[in-house]
């Protein structure tokens, strides 16, 4: 049983399309079932250092320890939850072949411990994102897919300039050896490898200057595959960053300015939701947020702090799934998203889950996102960072502001639809709920292992 | 004059220089030429400046291909280092797969909205 | 994580809670929201019941949001958005504290906070969160923006909770931190001079906010962020009979805004009106409910005979005996003017010509509107005749929070060694005197001239028509305003204030929003300025 | 001597690359970008990477024109604002 | 001024931006010694024991760095059937660039067997001399882009063989893959015997991943010209 699995499983799912033309959507279950199945085979080998084809140190190695068991079981339960979710989707099933590689992308992203493996898997999600996002065929969705083709193709440019430094000055592709030899380069040449991987990665982990072009695509791309951008594929990049980051052992000032650039991003995303009037890119706007309170978290090196991120990582995810599912059931009743259209819909359902959703983002008690906040400013607090703890709450204060004035919207206007909600969604969104009350009220468990997680995140992979 | 003309560190000096002109050129075409075109085909430029850096800076004057044909008779230490060109040639294939997929967005985005200027791409955004 | 402890303190606010939720499950309610209800009262029990910070704030977060979905059913917009803001705003001030004392003291749990070692700096910035929380929990000015319209537009029988036992949230929270926790000791006394101003300044500007009122419900929020007001002063003296003194009043306040809450509640029900200006003229169709508001309004007022007195009489012997004289003075000043809008309220329902001539047609009011009333008032007439009944709970109180036991002369007598009164004998006299000027009345009464109709009335020669608004006493405040300071409280109100705050994120949000619709290409030019800048900082 | 070829080439691919950067006619500024191509191809068969070489000629000027031209076959667009 | 009307201002502030940007990354790599040594050496030593074959480069893509090569595959595939959502598999396909000369049609009628088999030789001799998989394959398919603009509509591709063929062929790679890694060895590692350097049946696993790969790009690359040419019209949402 070799980690490779995870990634050609799903692609040899893809390439036998043709065989079974219109079944996509069992098979895409099947096939998540089947990675589902190999990660519990793997979580009692944690960890695990793989190495593909040949003599170890000069071939592309696989790592599977507890930071990427992590990312590798969240990943595919949003991905079986995704393919369960629309099982009985009857048209427009060719999306499944590209979820499917979607998958094997994102899991290679975490698995693979070799810059330009890292590299490869890096176009095989973004392109299957490009894909994704032209999926309504229509003028708004290919005006999106342009516009995350082209920053897309920027970020490979910097990621590649990136390598290209990295072996000309260094010789090595695989992590560990670029980590240890990463000190005797060159000055100028570390500090210009360092720019120009931020710069690449920061474009997909959507951090503030190079964020802007985000809420486009999340508004261009269908509703349920928003969900999955902002529960797997940001996510994706942000532990590739900071894996790397942490394996070239970068020194303490960059890791501040990176707090730094992580805490503004969270303020300027919430800020400009305040005044926005579709309801998807309010969404955007707070997965922006989120994602500048993890950069900020995992920037501090504080295993502490790095435990309340994944934590939140876990949290989030299945709030944004919920939220973006339920927000898809609600556009295809009122045919837009803007929130005249979300304050107009009927449905108590819908409401609680959009309610619980709202306050476990916001991290308040009993859901599992206060556990998240509650770890992260703990830790902050024991650095005695207390400013960044001041600021994180004030601005969580700006995204209540938004978040309840949809709620207040929805339960006092007039509404005009009444939404039935099917019952296999009925089911699955209630577990998706009762999975955050659970992680709030019993989230020990969890904690002790986004510890251990955390720990092998900040140590980054040691020379094998 | 000529002798110097053919040393490595020369060589790679014109490497570096030239291939980051042609990035350069490549990299103003695409944040300022309008035509989507036009900006494809000099990301393309751009893409294949930094392969050309690379490939170039990995040459070394007296160096064969790492192929073992009539002449050459063992794989050693003067043959050019075969990871760059490999990793080049991945790169080279996963660029024409992107650009072949963003000239169908590009075209089947004209034949639904009859424009083709970047700049008056407005269907996203809070307006509508 | 959830670890509780049975602590005196809790005991009695677990009380109150209890008696209220148990009282009005009678009443009849239109929301009937079991689930909402229960998970408020259980948030109430988990903040008093807490034995670490953690447990108290989820207690809190959940009450906040509990009571925003109950306050949902009926408030409009723009009142949810504000009482969401400010309620999140104050949990989020709590939750930086907690953090700060977790910095400081390395834990969560009441036992082991020890703050000998903490520097000042950082005790004062705990204080002013702490009470940033309290202020808003308990509607100081300027934070009580949100108070007046939520109490106002929630269902009758939830607005009861909410200024009966959700205020006092507040009251046990400044209790708990500032003198169990971070005990008196390490408090800098600048700050709670400051907060005892503020908390007179509250009641006196509530108090003419509430004459001015026309409507019934938003006098009694402004009276009881009044009261709320004195209980926060008299807590910042921190003396152990300034404690008692606020937990009297305490348990007086949440039994009289019960009283009162419900017996509006009532009119409401049956009149459907809400202002003064259609109310009046009640006294002799609902005789009973008139009875239970003179009760209500005369504890409120703080009159002798009833409970409302011993505790007022606890506050001023408290502010005498720490020498406080114009602290004194103010506090007397404001629950005299205090009596202005007690009045109006029995004028403007019960008493006065009646204004609408439907009245004959309004229905009964069902009984079960009683039961927490007669429970209020019955409360209230005890503690007026055995004041010292409940000292001894208030002392078992002052020696867990580590003060000693203020003076107990047996169940009648109320007071320090300072200044002390018999409430048998206060109770008597007011009662000897009531029932002589009573049976007056009555011999009056059966010689006088029944009107024959509403408009039997004329008075030095004005014959009234029948447009004319005989039940002229509605808009007692209105002459109030003539005069200079009171005009200029009644003119300024906090909302141009907090208008300015949102319209300032509001254009912030503009800026910041037009950001996130640049096109693909000035988003390149964007990255490759931002890396160049980086390079250029790098390389120099 | 490859030094010197290497350095005509080099300045004929810039100037190639302005051509195709700057000329107004889309379908010329195509061709330019095959010339680059071919141009590339050289200098990869002089810098000893014989894989490479074959495969920027195949896919680089190859198939890279064809889709370019095709497209604007398909959108006749001419003129490059 | 004409100066803003032809060139632009904001042309004008890029280049100088973009300029000013390369010179200090010039100014970086210029001073920084390339290091000598470095995994391509390595591999060089190691190469002809582990592959025996005489092609370095298609080594290091083929079976060092194998799963690269997957994820290139993919890649394509991928882009391809992004292509293929975005266009409805409408039946009144016009050909857009085609030439109805009867020269065209003969001399293709010649040349079009001579391409296909020139490919397939670079295909086969991936592991021997320069070329592979993806060059051999993309020959074969210029070689179809013949048939099209000679032929025009009246040629007609079996789209259910070539759907059929890309798929078994990229089924076939990661089968081999697959087999390897149960033979014991890793993902995609090398279970034949590796036979003598310079023959055609040498190097164990390598030719047959080339031919799997050469075959999958050909019949993708040929999907993918087709689609340009043919296609008329986006299927609106």
């Amino acid at each position: 049983m070799s980690l490779v699995y995870f990634i050609a499983i799903p692609i040899l799912a893809s390439f036998l399309t043709p065989f079974y033309k219109n079944y996509l959507r069992f098979v895409s279950v099947l096939v998540n079932i089947l990675l589902a199945g190999f990660a519990a085979f793997f979580y009692s080998r944690l960890p695990l250092n793989e190495f593909i084809s040949l003599d170890s140190p000069l071939s592309i190695i696989f790592i599977l320890d507890y930071v990427s068991f992590f990312f590798v079981s969240l990943f595919i339960g949003v991905m079986l939850f995704f393919s369960l979710y629309s099982i009985k989707e009857k048209n427009n099933t060719a999306v499944f072949v590209v979820t499917n590689i979607f998958t094997s992308g994102a899991l290679g992203l975490i698995l693979s411990a070799d810059i330009f493996n890292i590299y490869i898997f890096f176009e095989i999600a973004s392109i299957s994102a490009y894909i994704l996002t032209g999926l309504n065929r229509d003028k708004v969705a290919y005006s999106g897919a342009i516009k995350y083709m082209i920053v897309g193709a920027v970020a490979s440019i910097f990621l590649l300039l990136g390598i290209m430094l990295m072996y000309l000055n260094l010789g090595y592709l695989t992590l560990s050896s670029i980590g240890a030899g990463f000190h005797t380069m060159d000055k100028g040449i570390q500090y210009l490898v360092l720019l120009s991987l931020f710069i690449g990665f920061g474009i997909k982990t959507e951090i503030l200057p190079l964020n802007f072009w985000v809420a486009d695509i999340y508004q261009a791309t269908p509703t349920k595959i928003a969900a999955l951008f902002s529960a797997v594929l940001s996510k994706a990049y942000l532990f590739v960053f900071f894996h790397i980051l942490y394996t070239l052992k970068v020194d303490a000032p960059a890791l501040l300015f990176l707090t730094a650039i992580g805490l503004l991003s969270f303020a300027v995303a919430e800020l400009s939701a305040l005044r926005s009037k579709d309801v998807k890119r309010i969404f955007a706007y707070s997965t922006l947020g989120q994602l500048g309170v993890l950069f900020l978290a995992l920037s501090s090196a504080n295993v502490v702090v790095v435990s309340g991120a994944l934590f939140l990582i876990l949290v989030h995810s299945i709030s944004k799934l919920m939220l973006f599912f339920s927000l898809d059931l609600v556009e295809k009743k009122m045919h837009s998203t803007r929130v005249e259209a979300f304050a107009g819909f009927r449905s108590a359902f819908l409401f609680t889950i959009f309610a619980i959703g709202f306050l476990s983002l916001l991290g308040i008690p009993p859901f599992a996102g206060f556990i998240a906040k509650l770890t992260i400013l703990k830790g902050f607090a024991s650095m005695g960072a207390y400013g960044i703890v001041g600021a994180i709450l004030a601005i969580s204060l700006v995204e209540a502001t938004y978040f309840f004035r949809l709620l207040s919207a929805n339960q006092r206007s007039k509404k005009t639809a009444e939404i039935k909600v099917p019952l296999l969604q009925k089911i699955m969104l209630s577990l998706l709920a009762l999975a955050i009350l659970y992680l709030g009220l019993f989230p020990q468990g969890l904690l002790d292992f986004c510890t251990d997680a955390a720990q092998t995140l900040i140590q980054g992979v040691i020379h094998v | 004059m000529l002798e110097t003309l053919n040393q490595t560190t020369f060589l790679h000096t014109v490497v570096a220089i030239g291939s980051f002109t042609i990035f350069t050129i490549g990299l103003v075409g695409v944040l300022s030429k309008k035509n989507l075109f036009k900006i494809f085909l000099s990301l393309s430029i751009v893409e294949s400046s930094l392969f050309l850096f690379f490939i170039g800076s990995h040459f070394e004057v007296g160096k064969a291909a790492p192929i073992v044909a009539d002449g050459i008779k063992l794989f050693d230490g003067h043959m050019v280092d075969p990871v760059p060109q490999a990793m080049i040639l991945t790169t080279i294939v996963i660029g024409v797969a992107v650009l072949a997929l963003s000239l169908t967005f590009v075209v089947n985005y004209y034949r639904l909205s009859g424009n083709i200027d970047i700049d008056k791409m407005d269907e996203l955004g809070e307006v509508q | 994580m959830f670890n509780f402890e049975i602590t005196a303190l809790g005991n009695m606010f677990f009380g109150l809670t209890v008696l209220v939720f148990v009282s009005l499950f009678f009443v009849p309610n239109k929301h009937r929201s079991v689930t909402l209800y229960s998970l408020l009262f259980a948030s109430l029990a988990c903040i008093f019941y807490a034995s670490d910070l953690i447990t108290l704030f989820i207690g809190w977060e959940i009450m906040g949001w509990s009571s925003y979905f109950l306050i949902a059913k009926t408030a409009d917009k723009q009142t949810l958005q504000k009482y969401i803001v400010f309620n999140i705003g104050g949990a989020f001030t709590l939750l930086g504290a907690i953090i700060l004392i977790y910095g400081a003291c390395g834990s969560f749990v009441y036992s082991e906070l020890d703050f000998s070692a903490v520097p000042s700096g950082q005790v004062t910035a705990i204080t002013i969160l702490l009470l940033l929380t309290l202020f808003v929990k308990s509607g100081i000015m300027p934070f009580h923006y949100w108070v007046v319209d939520s109490y106002s537009q929630s269902n009758d029988l939830f607005s009861a909770v909410l200024s009966a036992i959700i205020s006092k949230t507040g009251v046990f929270a400044f209790i708990l931190i500032f003198f169990q926790i971070i005990t008196v000791q390490y408090l800098q006394t600048p700050i709670l001079e400051v907060v005892a101003w503020l908390g007179v300044l509250t009641s006196i500007i509530a108090t003419f906010k509430a004459i001015n009122e026309d409507e019934a419900k938003r006098l009694l929020a402004y009276s009881s962020i009044a009261q709320v007001g004195y209980i926060v002063t008299i807590l910042s003296i921190m003396g152990s009979l300034s404690l008692e003194a606020a937990l009297y009043h305490t348990v007086i306040h949440t039994f009289v805004k019960l009283l009162l809450f419900i017996n509006v509640a009532a009119i409401i029900y049956v009149s459907k009106q809400h202002r003064f200006s259609t109310l009046g003229g009640l006294l002799y169709k609902y005789p009973l409910n008139f009875i239970l508001l003179v009760v209500g309004i005369i504890s409120l007022a703080g009159m002798p005979p009833l409970g409302g007195f011993s505790s007022k009489f606890l506050i001023y012997t408290a502010l005498l005996e720490e020498h406080k004289g114009l602290l004194l003075a103010a506090v007397l000043f404001s629950s005299a003017s205090a009596f202005l809008y007690c009045y109006k309220l029995v004028y403007g329902i019960y008493l006065g010509q009646p204004t609408n001539p439907k009245t004959e047609a309004y229905p009964r009011i069902p009984l079960r509107f009683y039961v927490p009333q007669i429970l209020g008032a019955v409360i209230l007439i005890t503690l007026g005749t055995i004041p010292g009944v409940i000292v001894p709970m208030f002392n078992g109180i002052l020696g867990s929070v580590g003060f000693e036991p203020v003076l107990y002369r047996g169940v009648f007598v109320l007071g320090s060694d300072f200044a002390s009164f018999n409430g048998g004998v206060v109770i008597g006299a007011f009662g000897l005197i009531f029932v002589l000027i009573l049976l007056f009345f009555v011999r009056l009464k059966n010689r006088s001239v029944k009107p024959k109709d509403r408009l039997d009335i004329s008075y030095c020669g004005e014959v009234p028509r029948a447009d004319v608004n005989l039940h002229y006493g509605y808009g007692m405040g209105r002459e109030l305003s003539r005069i200079g300071l009171i005009k200029m409280i009644l003119s300024r109100s906090s909302h141009a204030l907090w208008q300015r705050v949102s319209t300032l994120f509001g254009d912030l949000s503009g800026i910041t929003q037009k950001l996130y619709t640049l096109s693909a290409q000035n988003m390149g030019l964007v990255i490759f300025a931002f890396f160049t800048i980086l390079l250029y900082m790098g390389v120099k | 001597m490859i030094g010197v070829l290497i350095v005509i080439i080099f300045t004929a691919l810039t100037v190639i690359a302005f051509w195709v950067v700057s000329s107004r006619d889309l379908s010329s500024s195509v061709i330019y970008f095959m010339a680059f191509g071919l141009g590339s191809t050289v200098l990869y068969v002089l810098f000893s990477a014989p894989d490479v070489a074959l495969t920027e000629a195949v896919i680089g000027a190859g198939i890279s024109g064809v889709v370019f031209l095709v497209s604007l076959l398909q959108t006749q667009t001419k003129e490059d604002t | 001024m004409s100066l803003k009307k032809t060139v632009g201002l904001k042309t004008i502030l890029t280049a100088l931006l973009i300029s000013f940007m390369s010179m200090l990354l010039l100014g970086v790599i210029m001073n920084a010694a390339y290091t000598h040594t470095s995994l391509g050496y390595d591999l060089l030593k190691i190469n002809t024991i582990s592959t025996q074959s005489a092609n370095a480069v298609t080594s290091v893509v083929t079976y060092f760095r194998g799963l690269d090569t997957l994820g290139e595959v993919t890649i394509l595939f991928l882009s391809i059937f992004g292509i293929g959502i975005g266009i409805e598999r409408s039946d009144r396909m016009k050909t857009i660039l085609g030439y109805d000369s009867t020269l065209l049609k003969i001399g293709t009628k010649v040349l079009f067997p001579l391409i296909v088999l020139f490919g397939l030789y670079i295909i086969a001799h991936g592991h021997l001399s320069p070329g592979g998989g993806f060059q051999g394959g993309v020959i074969i398919a210029s070689g179809f882009l013949l048939m099209f603009l000679a032929y025009g509509d009246s040629y007609d591709l079996d789209h259910k063989v070539l759907s059929l063929f890309e798929a078994l062929s990229g089924a076939g790679f990661i089968l081999v893959g697959i087999l390897a890694a149960l033979a014991g060895g890793a993902f995609l590692g090398n279970m034949l015997p590796l036979g003598v350097l310079g023959k055609l049946f040498s190097s164990g696993i390598l030719p047959i991943i080339y031919i799997f790969v050469g075959l999958k790009v050909a019949a993708e690359i040929t999907v993918l010209v087709e689609y340009f040419i043919r296609t008329q019209d986006a299927r609106d949402a």
